[in-house]
């Protein structure tokens, strides 16, 4: 009866264990640390701990040269902001610049040079190597090949560093190619005027019209002040805007007027304006008979433009007759600015269409007046210190096919997106090599020979570029703010080291040069960011202080100066381009050729330029939200989607000679009929998923026969049943 | 929830919520500890109620067992036993954990200075004891399961024990000259003693227990 | 009766109550707390003693921005120590393996809040003068630094637990965790929500 | 050891019968596993379903364990003594419901370890932690119940002193269904509180008396008819397995009658609810009610299956007692209640979801996914594991008498 | 429910007109309060956008398509907040001073029913565990803790920002803040300048004109959840499609 001692006992013994750990605080305290671990799990970031310092720097991400305010704490940014007064970007940040500080942590960040062996693998190889590697290539370029064997290609040519790129290859009798960037089409506009010309600016922000032939104006084209601070402005004088694009981009959505034309017809709707000018005579007719060349005459402007009636260019462009004669009066009525866009994905315009839009600039009188395409009195960067010659820049569009045995890539980003096809084509098919220094890898140049790591915007000084619509010319400075890792190296130091004969100078002494330089000149003004007001040039004794004030985040901007327009050539110097001018209207708006079923037609978002690396935050526009559709979406409109048999979320792919992507139907009735735009980017790789890979390349489908523009694509579109 | 906590503040809506779940939480805490307390104490309480018949055993004793669930036995007075205490004036029942043997007497009963001894049908354990004036029952762990025994009788042998158990009744009464006992249906009454008073119930008791 | 032996049930109760009491209150708190020497030593008393003459604010100031600039960089130090003065091991100890490698010294902060926490010292010296002693007791009457003890679970230093383990501080320095913060809040009638002090 | 009751299943079938069960438990506890210790990505809600099929299992499980308060209340405190066969296999029933329901609720739960703040730091006006104050305590209630149960295994009950208290607690049980009734009708009416009290959701809100919603008598009046109906499906499908006749007709009819009057009750309040929400509740808040039922996932039929189809049909039928003597009948009308229950759980708690508020959102839906359904699956083995294993070793039915070994 | 009138009442004004839909004020919102980026596979009901850009069209064909973007972050609600009446363990906390609606991850337990009572859907839930790129652990804003799995997060109006100029303005020697020292990320990023933020209870504010403006318009205004955040625009159809719930029960449109 009763039970063993040992089980009553024991119970008891547990009970009173109960009783005295609920009495000590061991128990509470530890639920309570529980939570806490909840709250610090090992893999949880802790914060940087820290005072807070405070510098001013400029964004070199791309050439608007926005100003920026850095916030840092133990050596490493902590926080971006825009400097509110800022000459050029008037606190304005885009969402790169805003991010651009966690590029440099990029997975598909270069982290050692990289050399493509025989068998085609990529793999890692020391610095010395790399260098040796390519003096080798140098030197068997230099003694086979002919003019232009060596080429640089630059995404941002107006720079110091371009000018030692060129001074280097002066003495090597290479190429310096101008990458693809948004005031490219500008030298189009020196083309057409007789004898030198400045650098030119376009004044949109006191332009009373802006006729914007597919630019991202409201999408923070050039930089803050002038771009999308358009929209911002609601004051009485604010520019008229309208925006001649196929595409239904933010720009065309929110212009004051959106001329819907159908694709690739620019150069039409151009000449019929034109018509309209000329048959109603809004221009000044003495100026233009003395300083137009080709105005009269067989063959001449007059003659060319009278083919284009209104109504026979409404029937190809799809824009009634009524519009067109409204936009031509409103656009000869006052300053104007005439801007042939440069699409981040879908390229430049045709050369006879940037032509024919730069004629009416021309006829309107706007050139040199303020309001429309004013002048930019280069500062300091014209000539080097020492002597040398120094190449000249072409356009991409320029270089002879197959001329290119060496090409060395500036991989700084900003560069806009271009077809693989379009540089191969370039390239010497047998022994064509590329070389790409560049912080990433990037979609275009992913098949370099061999790749050596460089500097990203936020690691290096640099020059901070000049936004388009900078009525002056100014110098700022990518001051560094955080510590570049020691397997970068600048790109300059690649040149010098693999150089034999000519002495290449480091950045800073260029930079240096030229603040020497600018002071000399005693134009112009400074701005100091911390007190946000500019102050003139003259204050600053020696060019240290004015050094002093650039390496600190300062703005130098030149003093305004006027500039008389040349006489100039309404269709340009180029017989090719006149001929195609000739022949627009032949030319049906879909030619022979593209009897397909479809008009593919690439184009990039402003500031996530098409294949270069995103800073993963920026995945909240593209993937987080259907915010921007990025290169899995299409867009057709609801009648053409019918017509193939296609709903809303299919998955599609749209086929050229070249290749396929495949896309997920996304429906806009503001799309046109027959026409289906894809963003080129970003891919999910982008955002540093490397390991999803590089997804399909829209890019990779135009074959861009003539010069280069691959802005309308003749394509197939099927049903992928997934 | 305690006043120390932050946002803790007294306002209508913390006090009828915390107030509500308190008392809940204190009438569970407070009923579990009645029980165990009464548990460890020996405390009766009224009985259960009726069971089905099925599976009971009759014991010479005059008591029944009847099988509980869980393997407990429920040892009270038959129905002859009942007849003859009526309402006993007193009883004396073992304690709960109590050890009972078979044979013993475990049970005392006082009906007008007349005292009876019931014995206990099974050797267990008390497990419980129940009941009110006339209904007592004792709920007894046995040592050994099956319970059998040759004073055990299951339903078939009781009737013809109980008949003769009612001729010994009536030989007891009439040796008193009492032939008044016995309702009409020869049935005994349901309260014999207090039917036949001045009966010596103690020699009675002693010769039927 | 059932529960024959209740004596030593009882008896066994007792046991397990006070082992139970012995480990709450006591083993449990010394196996929580790691307890971490500092880099190096350092005495206040010698910086703030007459003849070198530092007051606290050289050192522990407020920045412009009305941040705390904690415990000073190496730069403070550079200004006297470039070369070892004194004859201390501790001295050559900082000379030679933070002054000049320029490395920061990766002192242990006795009352390091949480990332989510946010305590304005300008809001509670400045406008509410509150002197140091009340939370960080008078540590600039220390000759030697105290090792850290470091909760190992969660990683807080015991100064936000507080020093009894029963969490219940009855002096200065007050322990500094949410409901001390509270309590001392509440006497002086501010009355705030959670974003105030949580980051 | 203990060995289970007499006239049970032989050893080997019942081990098939329940390793199954088993098996389908192990793949619940995997997936739940799964989801603590990496996340709820492996889940299909998103930030417009924070709710998913997990909490429509623990509303529904919730209302039909209500069969186990409201019988042990009939039982002992009204002293319906018909209910003494149903009394315990109900009571182990709401047991497998609530603590199923709560071990779920703890996986869907994003941070599980914090779940005690609810009690440090309760908002008291709140119907969520009205809901986990009540469903705690009433799970301590359903374990006392069920305590005496275990006792009364026979293996357990030679231990003398665990006897003694076994019939001390079932002297008290009184009490236990008193506060069960209590806890039951707050925490079953917070659940249902938990839709009304929306004001950001005018699917979901409903008019309120003083501190609440009409959906909380809702709730309460639909689970104590659901609770019986489920009593009886659950009884009658042991029976079928174990071919034994467990509880006596009476038993089965005066559950029947019981959930067939409050059904009847619920419908006609229900019915009421609805119109004055068409009429006066949804358009104070600038909704129409045919916006709500526009998208046919959810359209008009899903409110006419609900009230009158699962509701009213059932309850004529249980109401009439000649119809209550057809066995068939008295397997499909149970059923038919339960349905209409879930059904309701169902459309509180996806389609307030799935409705867009926000003018310019669309109507998203929602499908659970592989995870959600294995660990729905592990809560419904787990409850047939333990009734199968309380069937087994405790003496769920007192009718069954174990046989005396004569 | 602390019904006290706060004394600032903090609210944005969103002009819908100049927005063009850029989405620099997410990506700011996101850098600013270490907001994490999900996983590619989360879709776009699982990411992590305090305040989320929603681009709405007229559904015309061209020449009369209209696009408008409406920028929806929390509306820190200012009566009878839904979020603060469901939350159980009071994770969600209105500020009485300025009206701010806090969510504390640290409290959250991760039940989600403030996501299920948000009419806005303001409330994001961390699906996943927050991942930060290699190395940028250092490059996080000091003012703001990451979160973790499991938790709901809101905007809290760059509450970040509210601290540090608290403590500027302490350094000054005074302990309330002056209007101007106080904007939001998205304020301040916003290159058109169609987000403004302020104290609508400051009458002479910029934010508070703007509000009681004839063109400023609310969402779900009939909740009667007393939003603070008001949108303004010219366009009717914008207007309209706001205001699209049914009308109210008195049948006039809201205007």
């Amino acid at each position: 009866m009763g039970f063993s001692v040992k089980r009553r006992d024991f119970l008891g013994l547990v009970g009173g264990g109960a009783v005295g750990a609920a009495l000590s605080p061991a128990p509470w305290k530890g639920l309570d640390d529980i939570a806490i671990w909840t709250q610090n799990w090992s893999w949880k970031p802790r914060l940087p701990r820290g005072p807070v310092e405070v510098a001013f720097t400029h964004c070199g991400l791309c050439h608007a040269g926005c100003g920026l305010k850095v916030r840092s704490v133990g050596g490493s940014p902590v926080g971006v902001h825009g400097v509110p007064g800022h000459p050029l970007s008037a606190g304005f940040v885009c969402a790169l610049g805003l991010a651009g500080r966690y590029l440099s942590y990029h997975p598909s960040r270069i982290v050692e040079p990289t050399i493509v062996g025989a068998d085609g693998q990529r793999r890692g190889i020391p610095f010395k190597a790399a260098v040796r590697q390519l003096g080798d290539w140098l030197d068997d370029t230099r003694s086979g090949g002919g003019h232009g064997s060596v080429a640089i290609l630059d995404n941002r040519p107006g720079r110091m560093r371009s000018l030692a790129y060129r001074k280097w290859l002066g003495a090597l009798d290479g190429a310096h190619i101008k990458g693809l960037r948004e005031d490219t089409p500008i030298n189009r506009l020196r083309a057409m005027l007789d004898g030198p010309a400045p650098e030119l600016g376009l004044d949109i922000a006191r332009a009373r019209t802006v006729l914007s032939f597919g630019a991202p104006v409201l999408e923070g084209l050039g930089s803050g002040e002038a771009g999308s601070q358009l929209r911002g402005r609601s004051d009485s004088d604010k520019p008229y805007i309208v925006q001649i694009e196929t595409r239904p981009s933010r720009t065309a959505r929110g212009a004051d007027l959106w001329l819907r034309i159908a694709p690739g017809t620019e150069t039409v709707l151009a000449l019929g304006l034109a018509n309209v000018l000329v048959s109603e005579g809004l221009y000044d007719k003495e100026i233009i008979a003395q300083q137009a060349l080709d105005l009269d005459g067989p063959g001449g402007y007059r003659e060319l433009v009278a083919r284009f009636s209104p109504k026979k260019v409404s029937r190809i462009t799809g824009i009634d007759a009524a519009t067109i004669k409204k936009v031509a009066r409103r656009f000869a009525s006052g300053p104007a600015v005439v801007i042939p866009g440069v699409d981040p994905g879908g390229g430049p315009l045709s050369a006879e269409a940037q032509t024919a839009a730069f004629s009416l600039s021309l006829l309107n009188g706007d050139v040199g007046r303020p309001g429309g395409v004013v002048a930019r009195r280069a500062s300091g960067t014209t000539q080097l210190p020492r002597e040398g010659r120094l190449a000249d820049t072409v356009e991409l569009a320029d270089v002879p096919d197959g001329s290119i045995r060496l090409l060395i890539a500036d991989g700084v980003a900003g560069g806009f997106a271009i077809p693989t096809s379009l540089l191969e084509r370039k390239l010497n098919p047998s022994e064509g090599r590329v070389v790409s220094l560049a912080p990433f890898e990037r979609s275009a140049l992913h098949g370099a020979d061999l790749v050596i790591p460089s500097t990203t915007p936020f690691e290096s000084i640099d020059e901070a570029g000049v936004p388009i619509d900078a009525p002056v010319d100014s110098m700022g400075l990518t001051v560094p703010s955080m510590r570049a890792p020691d397997y970068s190296v600048d790109s300059l130091r690649v040149l010098s080291m693999v150089a034999k004969s000519s002495v290449v100078p480091t950045i800073t002494e260029l930079l240096r040069g030229r603040s020497d330089r600018i002071h000399a000149g005693e134009r112009g003004s400074v701005f100091d960011p911390s007190k946000g007001e500019s102050v003139p040039l003259t204050e600053f004794k020696t060019n240290g202080d004015l050094w002093r004030a650039l390496t600190s985040g300062g703005l130098w901007t030149d003093a305004s100066a006027t500039f008389s327009c040349p006489p100039f050539r309404l269709m340009g110097a180029n017989a090719a381009i006149r001929d195609r001018l000739h022949r627009a209207l032949e030319q049906p708006s879909t030619a022979d050729g593209w009897a397909h079923e479809i008009t593919l037609m690439p184009f990039g978002w402003r500031d996530a330029s098409g294949d270069g690396p995103l800073p993963p935050v920026m995945a909240k526009l593209f993937r987080e939200t259907r915010l921007r559709l990025d290169s899995r979406f299409a867009t057709i409109c609801p009648k053409t989607a019918g017509d193939l048999g296609f709903v809303e979320g299919d998955k599609a792919s749209i086929k050229t000679s070249l290749g396929s992507i495949t896309v997920e139907v996304v429906l806009d009735p503001a799309v046109v009929d027959g026409v289906v735009h894809v963003a080129v980017g970003p891919s999910t790789e982008a955002f540093g998923d490397a390991s999803r890979g590089k997804g399909d390349q829209p890019l990779d489908l135009p074959s861009c026969e003539n010069d280069a523009c691959w802005r309308v694509i003749p394509a197939k579109m099927l049903e992928v049943v997934s | 929830m305690l006043p120390g906590m932050y946002e803790f503040h007294f306002e209508l809506g913390h006090l009828i919520f915390l107030g509500g779940f308190m008392t809940i939480g204190a009438v569970i805490g407070a009923t579990l500890l009645i029980a165990l307390f009464r548990s460890t104490r020996i405390v009766t309480v009224p009985g259960g109620a009726k069971e089905s018949t099925e599976g009971v055993l009759h014991h010479v004793g005059h008591t029944l067992l009847r099988p509980l669930a869980g393997g407990t036995l429920k040892i009270s007075l038959d129905d002859l036993g009942t007849r003859l205490l009526g309402r006993p004036d007193r009883m004396r029942l073992p304690g709960i954990g109590q050890r009972i043997t078979e044979g013993a007497d475990a049970v005392k009963l006082w009906r007008k200075q007349a005292a009876a001894t019931i014995v206990a049908p099974v050797s267990g354990t008390v497990v419980e004891t129940g009941g009110h004036d006339d209904k007592w029952y004792l709920r007894v762990l046995p040592d050994a399961t099956p319970v059998e025994g040759e004073n055990l009788m299951g339903a078939t042998k009781v009737r013809s024990w109980l008949t003769s158990e009612i001729d010994k009744l009536q030989a007891v009464l009439s040796s008193e000259d009492l032939g008044l006992a016995m309702a009409d249906g020869g049935e005994p009454l349901p309260d014999l003693p207090s039917a036949v008073p001045d009966a010596d119930w103690q020699k009675i008791y002693s010769e039927m227990f | 009766m059932i529960l024959t032996r209740r004596r030593t049930t009882i008896l066994f109760f007792i046991i397990g109550l006070v082992v139970a009491m012995l480990a709450g209150w006591i083993a449990v708190p010394a196996a929580l707390y790691e307890s971490i020497e500092q880099p190096l030593g350092f005495s206040h008393v010698v910086h703030s003693s007459d003849d070198v003459g530092m007051e606290c604010d050289d050192c522990h100031h407020l920045t412009s921005e009305g941040g705390f600039a904690g415990i000073p960089q190496i730069a403070v130090c550079v200004d006297c120590h470039e070369e070892a003065i004194g004859t201390s091991k501790d001295e050559l100890k900082l000379v030679e393996e933070y002054i000049k490698p320029g490395r920061e010294i990766p002192w242990l902060v006795y009352a390091r809040q949480p990332d989510n926490a946010f305590f304005p010292h300008v809001r509670h010296t400045k406008l509410a003068k509150i002197p140091c002693k009340q939370c960080h007791g008078d540590h600039g009457q220390t000759k030697t630094l105290r090792p850290l003890k470091r909760n190992r679970f969660t990683g807080y230093s015991r100064d936000i637990w507080g020093h009894d383990f029963s969490g219940i501080t009855t002096s200065p320095p007050w322990s500094m965790k949410m409901s001390d913060c509270v309590d001392c809040h509440r006497k002086r009638g501010v009355r705030d929500s959670c974003l105030a002090c949580h980051k | 050891m203990i060995e289970p009751l007499t006239n049970r299943a032989p050893t080997r079938v019942f081990l098939t019968w329940i390793g199954f069960w088993i098996a389908l438990f192990a793949i619940g506890g995997y997936f739940g596993m799964l989801c603590l210790s990496q996340g709820l990505h492996h889940t299909n809600m998103n930030n417009r379903f924070g709710f998913g099929i997990w909490i429509f299992l623990d509303l529904t499980v919730i209302a039909l364990g209500a069969g186990a308060f409201f019988s042990a209340f009939l039982l002992y405190i009204l002293k319906k003594q018909a209910l003494k066969d149903v009394i315990g296999s109900a009571v182990v029933l709401g047991f497998i419901c609530y603590s199923g329901a709560v071990v779920v609720l703890a996986i869907d739960v994003g941070q599980p370890l914090r779940a005690w703040f609810t009690f440090w730091h309760p908002n008291a006006h709140s119907m969520l932690a009205e809901v986990t104050f009540c469903l705690t305590l009433y799970l301590l209630v359903l374990a006392i119940e069920y305590v005496p149960l275990i006792l009364k295994n026979p293996s357990l009950s030679k231990n003398v002193s665990l006897l003694i208290f076994e019939g001390q607690l079932h002297k008290v049980v009184v009490v236990f269904a008193g506060v069960g009734a209590v806890l039951s009708f707050f925490h079953q009416g917070s659940l249902g509180g938990l839709y009304g009290v929306m004001n950001g959701r005018p699917f979901a809100f409903r008019e309120h008396f003083f501190i609440w919603p009409s959906t909380f008598f809702l709730f309460i009046l639909s689970a104590i008819a659901a609770g019986p109906s489920f009593l009886i499906l659950i009884n009658k499908l042991a029976s079928k397995i174990t071919k034994k006749q467990l509880v006596r007709k009476e038993a089965y009819d005066f559950l029947g009658r019981i959930s067939g009057w409050l059904l009847l009750a619920y419908v006609g309040l229900k019915s009421a609810d609805t119109i004055v929400w068409i009429n006066h509740t949804a358009p104070a808040s600038g909704y129409s009610v045919s916006e709500f039922f526009k998208e046919a996932s959810f359209g008009t039929w899903i409110l006419f299956a609900e009230i009158v189809l699962f509701g009213l049909l059932p309850a004529l039928v249980l109401i009439n007692s000649r119809l209550r003597k057809r066995p068939s009948l008295m397997i499909v009308a149970p059923m038919l209640v339960c349905i209409g229950i879930a059904i309701n759980r169902y459309v509180m708690t996806l389609q307030s979801q799935s409705l867009p508020t926000l003018p310019f959102e669309e109507f998203v839906l929602y499908t659970p996914s592989l995870v959600e359904i294995g660990v729905f699956g592990g809560m419904i083995s787990y409850g047939v594991i333990v009734f199968s294993l309380s069937y087994r070793y405790l003496p769920l039915y007192p009718g069954l008498r174990q046989k005396a070994k004569t | 429910m602390t019904k006290t009138t706060p004394q600032k009442r903090y609210g944005m004004v969103i002009d819908i007109d100049r927005c063009d839909g850029c989405g620099a004020c997410m990506v700011a919102c996101s850098l600013e309060n270490n907001v994490s980026v999900v996983p590619p596979e989360a879709g776009i009901h699982r990411g992590l956008t305090w305040i989320r850009v929603y681009s709405v069209t007229n559904e015309k064909e061209y020449p009369h398509s209209d696009t408008a973007y409406l920028p929806v972050s929390c509306q820190h609600c200012g009566n009878e907040t839904p979020c603060v009446g469901v939350c159980p363990q009071s994770a969600v906390d209105v500020d009485p001073k300025n009206g701010i609606v806090s969510q504390i991850p640290e409290r959250c337990m991760g039940c989600r029913y403030c996501m299920v009572a948000c009419p806005y859907h303001a409330r994001y839930f961390n699906w996943w565990d927050p991942v930060w790129p290699e190395g940028t652990e250092h490059l996080l804003n000091p003012g703001v803790t990451p979160r973790m799995r499991g938790v709901v997060e809101k905007c809290n109006f760059c509450h970040g920002r509210h601290h540090a100029a608290q403590e500027r303005a302490a350094s000054e020697g005074r302990s309330e803040i002056e209007p101007n020292e106080y904007q939001t990320a998205c304020a301040e990023a916003c290159p058109n300048g169609a987000i403004t933020f302020g104290d609508l209870a400051d009458k002479d504010s910029e934010v508070a004109k703007l509000a009681a403006g004839p063109e400023s318009f609310q969402l779900l205004k009939t909740l009667g959840t007393g939003p603070k955040v008001y949108y303004l625009t010219q366009r009717g159809w914008v207007r309209d499609m706001a205001a699209k719930t049914p009308l109210p029960l008195d049948g006039q449109p809201d205007d």
